[in-house]
């Protein structure tokens, strides 16, 4: 499936959900890049404490409010999206840097390659999401950088699938073919031929997954297995504010599950989105 | 005695890119008893005007002007509900290709009885041996076994036997066929024809034939309607067209025919492609493609013209032809 | 290829994912830092306490022979014993996997009873405003986290309307005076079978939260498919057929399309399956509910590896068996697949 | 949606009728209880279960709440003595008293009780480490021999291990206990259990205390992990007594109708050891800047909401070995740059690494408070939150790379300051709860010298642990952060409750009535 990128950008454009929803990502994104200079807060974005407006609630000074460390947490949700965001895009782009090669390879060389390297995606698919995360996680230890490693371990099975899939179909064209027939090596022709004829459905999926990817992430964090204080993810911010939620301070837990919420149906939309506008076959439904 | 006329109809399809036009204002008439071939390219929006009579166009598709009378009553009118009373009991459809066209989850009588309840009360016994006779009718072998039969155990020629003998299920006036062989065997697609053939004089149902196999309106229909771009070029009486075609793109389709009796070949023989439904055309669509083109051809429709009674063709040239 | 077939092709190859599903799992689990000895021995053990349960336990082995024994067990049918709490997890799962299967089935049904029906007319009329909603609820249900879900519900259903419990499975009024007699574990299930209708209509109060909020994301994912598939079928020349014999909306829709709409929509059934279970590790432990997902919460806390192996493995079989049921029912419905 | 939830609520309340009518001919007590019990072995456990064994079962002394004239008090045992080189101790046990399996309790149940314990070697057994052998005097007396000189009273007073189960029960293992299974002497019966969830307890009509109107018959543990269930379980009456709740959740909660909020000093707290071994904080004037640099009353008076007091030395306040005259850091930020300049780090440039139990917020927000300070006078402060587990872990296998800094709670297993001092900082060959790798040959003959006489002349044992606190302070082996306080919440109708540190978070359900 190779697609024109204006054509698909074109279609993409009249996706009124799509639109919005990127407009609303890049938001929340440039929010998050320019946090520093866009909240008087910084420092207590970054962790600082402030002891004398603990616990206030949302009003002009702060407008979602403070925690129990007196931190605005305007300040703390756009350093927050830093690494939200971040986990959510690296765990897609690592699983993909995993995934793609693998099954390029598994459906290029086919044979014993392809069954064993096929075998052992199932085996990663056979797991519930999110188990076997918590389980990495937990064995690596609680960090941003493992989070984003134990669900990237979970989850490049399905690029392996997608990537060797689109192969198999590429595999037999012409050009290919021809490659082939002129002695070219295989990894020449898996690099020039067949990789950038594969990529357009990955990196759709890509695009809708980071908001499914940035729900797993935030759920670890829940558990305690992600982002390490001083700093806190959308996720952590939940968690922290959950044991005060119903004793009034109903801000703390509301506000990140909001982000988390909002910015995962934003990726959910534009990945729609872009999957409608890049397969010619799915644009009649517009 | 027209029992189905059209006229002018016109049909467009919202896309992202703009309206598409599919048929540019057209008209015929099949009347009583009779086989009408509706011949053209892909694309030249013959199938569309056979969704359009049996109302069953895309969600996107519009019709823009015309009538289709049945009956001295316009089914554009119909409400859904009326539209709905004239599916299947008084006109039916048959399509292209049987195995898409039965549901593969259902026994081939279940979905034939589906229909006959549809269409009247009765109790299940009837309808079972309705469903039968129906299947006999049609040249089924072993009707009963046929009841308990899914689709996919059937070969193609039963396939489509089965798909008739739905379409028969209410007793229509008007079958519309659409390319009901072309995913048939050569000595299949014979049989079928046979058997539409037969249907037609035993049942003195009317079929509208649709094809873009000119061997088979030649062996099967007595009148014909060539399309092209969603136009009439020529239509009339079938002998009359063989015998002396008019349009020049008629005469291109015919001089590609292969020798009568094979199979047909695909028309796209003549040089040139067909225009795109997104271009208004000014002229004679056929203009950028025809040998005999002449400046008018570009600026200004051609009328139809009578050449006999039975036989129509609009062209600028016609006269030509005819003389020639 | 033939239903048998098919079932031992994919009987196979479950075995096989299983085995891979063991060795990971088991891989995984002692990487984990920490000591296990420590934590066996207790909140202020003594050296000599963890030198003697290292042995006790073959901590001191190596991991090849570490993982025979534990494979041997596991063929007795021996998942251990949990280092934190050290009871048996047979005993434990026991318990916890049918509060876990209860909630999760009752969120699957949920999904299904309410994501089909709506899917269907989503699918049936692209482009209306029930469409529209559809998809923003479809979204929305796999957009949100599940147990920010879960406290704002609480919060809602719980601190200002006061209709339904905070959490637990019953409430102490019922293990008090009106004790359900365990038999499969599920609550509901027990107190119907032994007409204890009090038990069943407080086993029933306490479920409704939590399975809602797992319901979130398997209901988005079943309108999503159901939607789409059914999209595609009314498409499909049998259904205009169908339509140009004249057979009504009603039938089409809800006989004929729904039938092959479901047959690939099954396949929610499995990842609905899938997704409640993800929602039921973060969830539970908010409803209080003692299910496995608060089971292996706490187990990852306190880094109690066997219980962390026993989950995963037993929620993995149990997620295979779905899957495998799923395909086979797919299998059996579908006359194109030959019986026999 | 809403509508179906409309609808099945509705459904669900007509239900309510069938249930809410059940008669409360029960005087029931609900401790909605923060953890699970892990280990229901009298002999092992030596966690939150603490709360059944103590009303399950009982030890021969009990040690009394502060305020008492007397530190102990007889329990199973009705007097007792020591011999004047405190080597041989004789108690002389209670008659009448029956096991909940009808065994009776005499002198031979107890020899039979507590060798189980100590052979089993789990647990807390390890208090019992002075014990040569036990022997039975008469039916109703049992002598102790010990190796060592030892306060032994106070050691059969500990709320781990030192429980007497019926010997029927003693014959049993672990998985027996932890199915719910028990037979001790106490005031109450284990009646059911559903693990994790809630355990159930019923009065025992044959208690030799006796039982009088309005004492609990029903014991109802609800057990659940999450703070705000507690917390809406008291507030709403459902339950009657909880703990364990966020410091800031208290203040709001005591201004709800019918509920008191209790705060008592409790003999515990929290420290931070200080890696006596790895640079940078080998120095002493690190050390020291580290603990001139803490926030002492940010956190007491704003995560601990004020209700705990900043330590002084290891020994908590209340406790016998507090030193009331210790010194006290406090935070000066001058100070602690002087002292760096010292040290050679005038520059900062000082990376320190703090762990912390990760599920506990209190420690990672002490941490957080203390890496704001710390980020005033250079010094980059690292939180690692760990599996409790993971983080001692860390810290035994190689000073080299252990944390710089650990967050850690203490509490005795019996009541002796010689727990903390002995347990923390008395020097090892490998290292299990000296985490810190505080090495002082003074300090451990010091306390090693104490712990003898504390059998005998416990005021100069108290002195001589004062003194050796007082080291501790000088080489800022650590930094004492604060003696928490005891909070629990009871419904207002309960009377009878007071706290008793030395029993962290157990009610003996028996002094209770409403």
């Amino acid at each position: 499936m190779k697609v024109e990128v204006g054509s698909t950008l074109w279609f993409l454009l009249r996706d009124r959900a799509a639109v919005i929803s990127a407009a609303f990502l890049l938001a929340v994104a440039l929010a998050a890049v320019f946090a520093p200079l866009l909240t008087p807060y910084a420092a207590q974005g970054m962790g600082d404490p402030d002891l004398g407006s603990k616990f206030t609630a949302p009003g002009i000074k702060h407008p979602f409010g403070t925690d129990g460390l007196g931190r605005d947490q305007v300040a703390r949700l756009m350093f927050g999206a830093r690494r939200s965001l971040s986990m959510g895009v690296l765990v897609v782009v690592a699983a993909m840097i995993i995934g793609t090669p693998l099954g390029l390879i598994a459906g290029y060389l086919g044979g014993w390659v392809d069954e064993a390297l096929m075998r052992v995606t199932d085996v990663f698919l056979a797991f519930p999401p999110l188990l076997l995360a918590i389980a990495i996680a937990a064995a690596l230890g609680a960090s941003y950088v493992n989070a984003v490693a134990a669900i990237a371990v979970t989850w490049w099975p399905w690029y392996a699938r997608l990537a060797r899939a689109q192969t198999l179909s590429v595999r037999e064209r012409a050009y290919i073919e021809a490659a082939r027939g002129i002695g070219v090596r295989h990894r020449v022709i898996m690099r020039r031929h067949v990789l950038p004829n594969i990529l357009t459905p990955i990196v759709v999926q890509g695009t809708l997954d980071v908001g499914t990817a940035i729900l797993v992430a935030a759920g670890l964090s829940f558990i305690g297995l992600g982002t390490q204080a001083p700093y806190a993810d959308w996720g952590v911010m939940i968690s922290d504010g959950r044991l005060y939620f119903l004793s009034g301070r109903w801000w703390l837990s509301t506000f990140p599950g909001l982000a988390i919420f909002l910015t995962a149906m934003a990726f959910n939309f534009l990945g729609d989105g872009v999957r409608i506008a890049a397969d010619p076959r799915l644009r009649r439904v517009l | 005695m027209a029992l189905l006329s059209i006229e002018n109809l016109t049909v467009e399809f919202n896309t992202p890119f703009g309206a598409v036009y599919a048929i540019r204002g057209i008209d015929f008439t099949l009347r009583k008893g009779e086989i009408l071939g509706l011949v053209g390219e892909t694309g030249c929006g013959k199938s569309v005007t056979g969704r359009s009579i049996i109302g069953l166009l895309d969600d996107n598709a519009r019709i823009t002007a015309g009538r289709i009378l049945f009956e001295d009553v316009d089914l554009l009118r119909l409400s859904d509900a009326a539209m709905h009373e004239v599916r299947g009991n008084r006109i039916a459809m048959i399509f292209q290709d049987p195995a898409t066209a039965l549901n593969p989850l259902f026994t081939i009588g279940a979905q034939i009885m589906d229909v006959l309840r549809a269409h009247r009360p009765a109790k299940r016994g009837d309808l079972k041996t309705d469903a039968m006779s129906l299947f006999a009718d049609v040249g089924l072998p072993d009707p009963a076994q046929m009841m308990h039969v899914y689709p996919h155990q059937l070969s193609g020629g039963q396939q489509q036997r089965a798909m008739i003998a739905l379409s028969l299920a209410a007793e229509p006036d008007v079958i519309i066929a659409d390319e009901p062989t072309t995913a048939l065997d050569v000595t299949i697609q014979a049989q079928i024809l046979d058997l539409l053939r037969v249907l037609q004089r035993e049942r003195s149902i009317s079929v509208i034939l649709i094809t873009h196999d000119l061997g088979i309106v030649a062996e099967t229909c007595q009148q014909v309607v060539v399309l092209y771009a969603g136009r009439v070029a020529e239509k009339g009486a079938v002998e009359a067209i063989f015998a002396a075609p008019q349009h020049p793109y008629t005469r291109g389709l015919l001089a590609a025919l292969p020798r009568p009796g094979s199979r047909g070949s695909d028309l796209q023989v003549i040089a040139g492609a067909v225009p795109s439904g997104l271009e208004r055309i000014a002229g004679c669509a056929f203009a950028p493609r025809c040998e005999y083109v002449m400046e008018i051809c570009r600026g200004q429709q051609p009328a139809f013209s009578d050449i006999k009674q039975a036989h129509q063709s609009a062209c600028h040239l016609h006269e030509t032809f005819a003389d020639a | 290829m033939t239903a048998l077939t098919f079932l031992l092709r994919r009987l196979g190859l479950s075995v096989f994912v299983f085995i891979g599903v063991l060795v990971l799992t088991f891989f995984v689990s002692r990487v984990i830092p920490g000591n296990p000895a420590a934590l066996y021995a207790g909140a202020r053990p003594r050296p000599e306490q963890v030198a003697a349960i290292k042995v006790k336990l073959g901590l001191d082995k190596p991991l090849p022979e570490q993982f025979l024994v534990y494979v041997r067990d596991l063929l007795d049918g021996d998942l251990g014993e949990s280092y934190h709490s050290r009871r048996s997890i047979n005993t434990d799962l026991s318990i916890f996997l049918p509060a876990t299967l209860e909630l999760v089935i009752a969120a699957v049904i949920i999904a299904l009873i309410l994501g089909i029906p709506v899917g269907v007319l989503a699918g049936a009329y692209p482009g209306s405003v029930f469409d529209y909603a559809t998809r923003l609820a479809a979204v929305a249900g796999v957009s949100v986290p599940s147990f920010w879900l879960a406290l704002i519900a609480q919060f809602v259903f719980f601190s200002t309307l006061g209709w339904l419990p905070l959490g637990g499975r019953v409430s102490r009024d019922i293990s008090l005076f009106y004790p359900i007699a365990a038999q499969t574990g599920f609550y509901i299930i027990d107190a119907a079978i032994s007409s204890n209708w009090r038990a069943f209509f407080d086993a029933l109060h306490h479920l409704i939260l939590p399975a809602l909020v797992l319901s979130a994301y398997p209901l988005g994912i079943t309108i999503r498919m159901t939607q789409a598939s059914m999209l595609e079928v009314l498409s499909e020349t049998y259904i205009t057929s169908a339509r140009a014999a004249g057979i009504s909306q009603r039938v089409i829709l809800f006989k004929l399309a729904l039938k092959n709409a479901i047959m690939p929509a099954l396949t929610v059934v499995g990842l609905s399956f899938a997704y409640s279970i993800t929602g039921a590790f973060l969830v539970e432990t908010i409803f209080s509910w003692p299910g496995v997902g608060k089971y292996v919460t706490e187990a990852v806390l306190n880094v109690d590896f066997p219980v962390i192996i026993a989950v995963t493995l037993v929620v993995t079989i149990v997620y295979i068996l779905v899957n495998l049921f799923v395909d086979l029912l797919q299998a059996l419905l579908d006359p194109r697949v030959r019986l026999g | 949606m809403k509508r179906l939830l409309q609808v099945l609520a509705v459904l669900s309340l007509l239900a309510t009728p069938f249930f809410a009518t059940v008669a409360q001919d029960r005087n029931i007590f609900v401790y909605a209880h923060p953890v699970a019990f892990p280990n229901l072995d009298p002999s092992a456990g030596n966690s939150n279960e603490n709360v059944v064994m103590g009303n399950v079962y009982e030890t021969l002394t009990f040690y009394n709440a502060p305020g008492s004239a007397e530190i102990l008090s007889p329990k199973l045992a009705v007097s007792w003595e020591a011999s004047d080189d405190s080597m041989t101790w004789t108690f002389n046990l209670r008659e009448g008293v029956t096991f909940h399996d009808g065994a009776e309790f005499n002198a031979a149940a107890v020899k039979t009780a507590l060798d189980r314990t100590i052979e089993m070697g789990e647990g807390s057994s390890w208090i019992f480490g002075m014990i040569d052998s036990i022997e039975v005097v008469d039916d109703l007396v049992v002598q102790f021999n010990l190796l060592y000189p030892a306060p032994l009273d106070l050691v059969l007073s500990a709320g781990y291990a030192a429980w007497i189960m019926s010997p029927n029960a003693a014959a049993q293992n672990s998985a027996w206990f932890n199915d719910g299974n028990a037979a001790g002497t106490g005031p109450y019966t284990i009646a059911s259990n559903e693990p994790g969830q809630r355990m159930i307890l019923e009065a025992n009509p044959d208690y030799w205390g006796g039982w009088e109107e309005g004492q609990f018959d029903t014991i109802v543990f609800e057990i659940s992990e999450d703070s705000t269930v507690l917390e809406q379980m008291i507030r709403s009456g459902d339950a009657d007594f909880t703990y364990s709740l966020p410091f800031d959740n208290y203040a709001p909660l005591a201004q709800a109708e019918g509920v008191v909020v209790d705060v008592t000093p409790s003999f515990q707290n929290l420290l931070i050891l200080l890696n006596n071994v790895k640079e940078p904080s080998n120095d002493p004037l690190v050390r020291q800047a580290l603990s001139y640099a803490f926030p002492y009353d940010d956190v007491v008076a704003s995560l601990y909401a004020g209700m705990g007091t900043q330590s002084r030395g290891a020994i908590p306040a209340n406790m016998w070995g507090h030193g009331e005259d210790l010194y006290q850091y406090s935070q000066d930020l001058d100070k602690a740059r002087e002292l760096l300049a010292e040290a050679g780090y005038a520059d900062g440039g000082l990376n320190v690494v703090y762990t912390h139990v990760a599920s506990d917020l209190d420690e990672q927000q002490v941490g957080e408070l203390w890496r704001a300070s710390l980020a005033e006078v250079g010094v980059d402060l690292e939180i690692r939150g760990l599996a409790w587990e993971a983080q001692w872990d860390l810290a035994i296998n190689d000073p080299a790379t252990a944390q710089d800094a650990f967050g850690f709670y203490w509490w005795p297993d019996y009541i002796t300051p010689n727990s903390w001092l002995y347990g923390m900082f008395r020097s090892e060959e490998e290292p299990f709860f000296n985490l810190g790798y505080y090495a002082n040959p003074d300090f451990d003959s010091l306390i090693d010298e104490a712990e003898v006489i504390s059998g005998t002349d416990r005021a100069a044992a108290e002195a001589m642990f004062i003194q050796a606190q007082q080291m501790l302070l000088d080489d800022a082996a650590a930094i004492f952060v604060v003696d928490l306080p005891d909070i629990h919440v009871i419904r207002a109708d309960v009377s009878g409750y007071v706290n008793n540190p030395a029993y962290p978070h157990v009610v003996f359900f028996h002094d209770l009535s409403r």
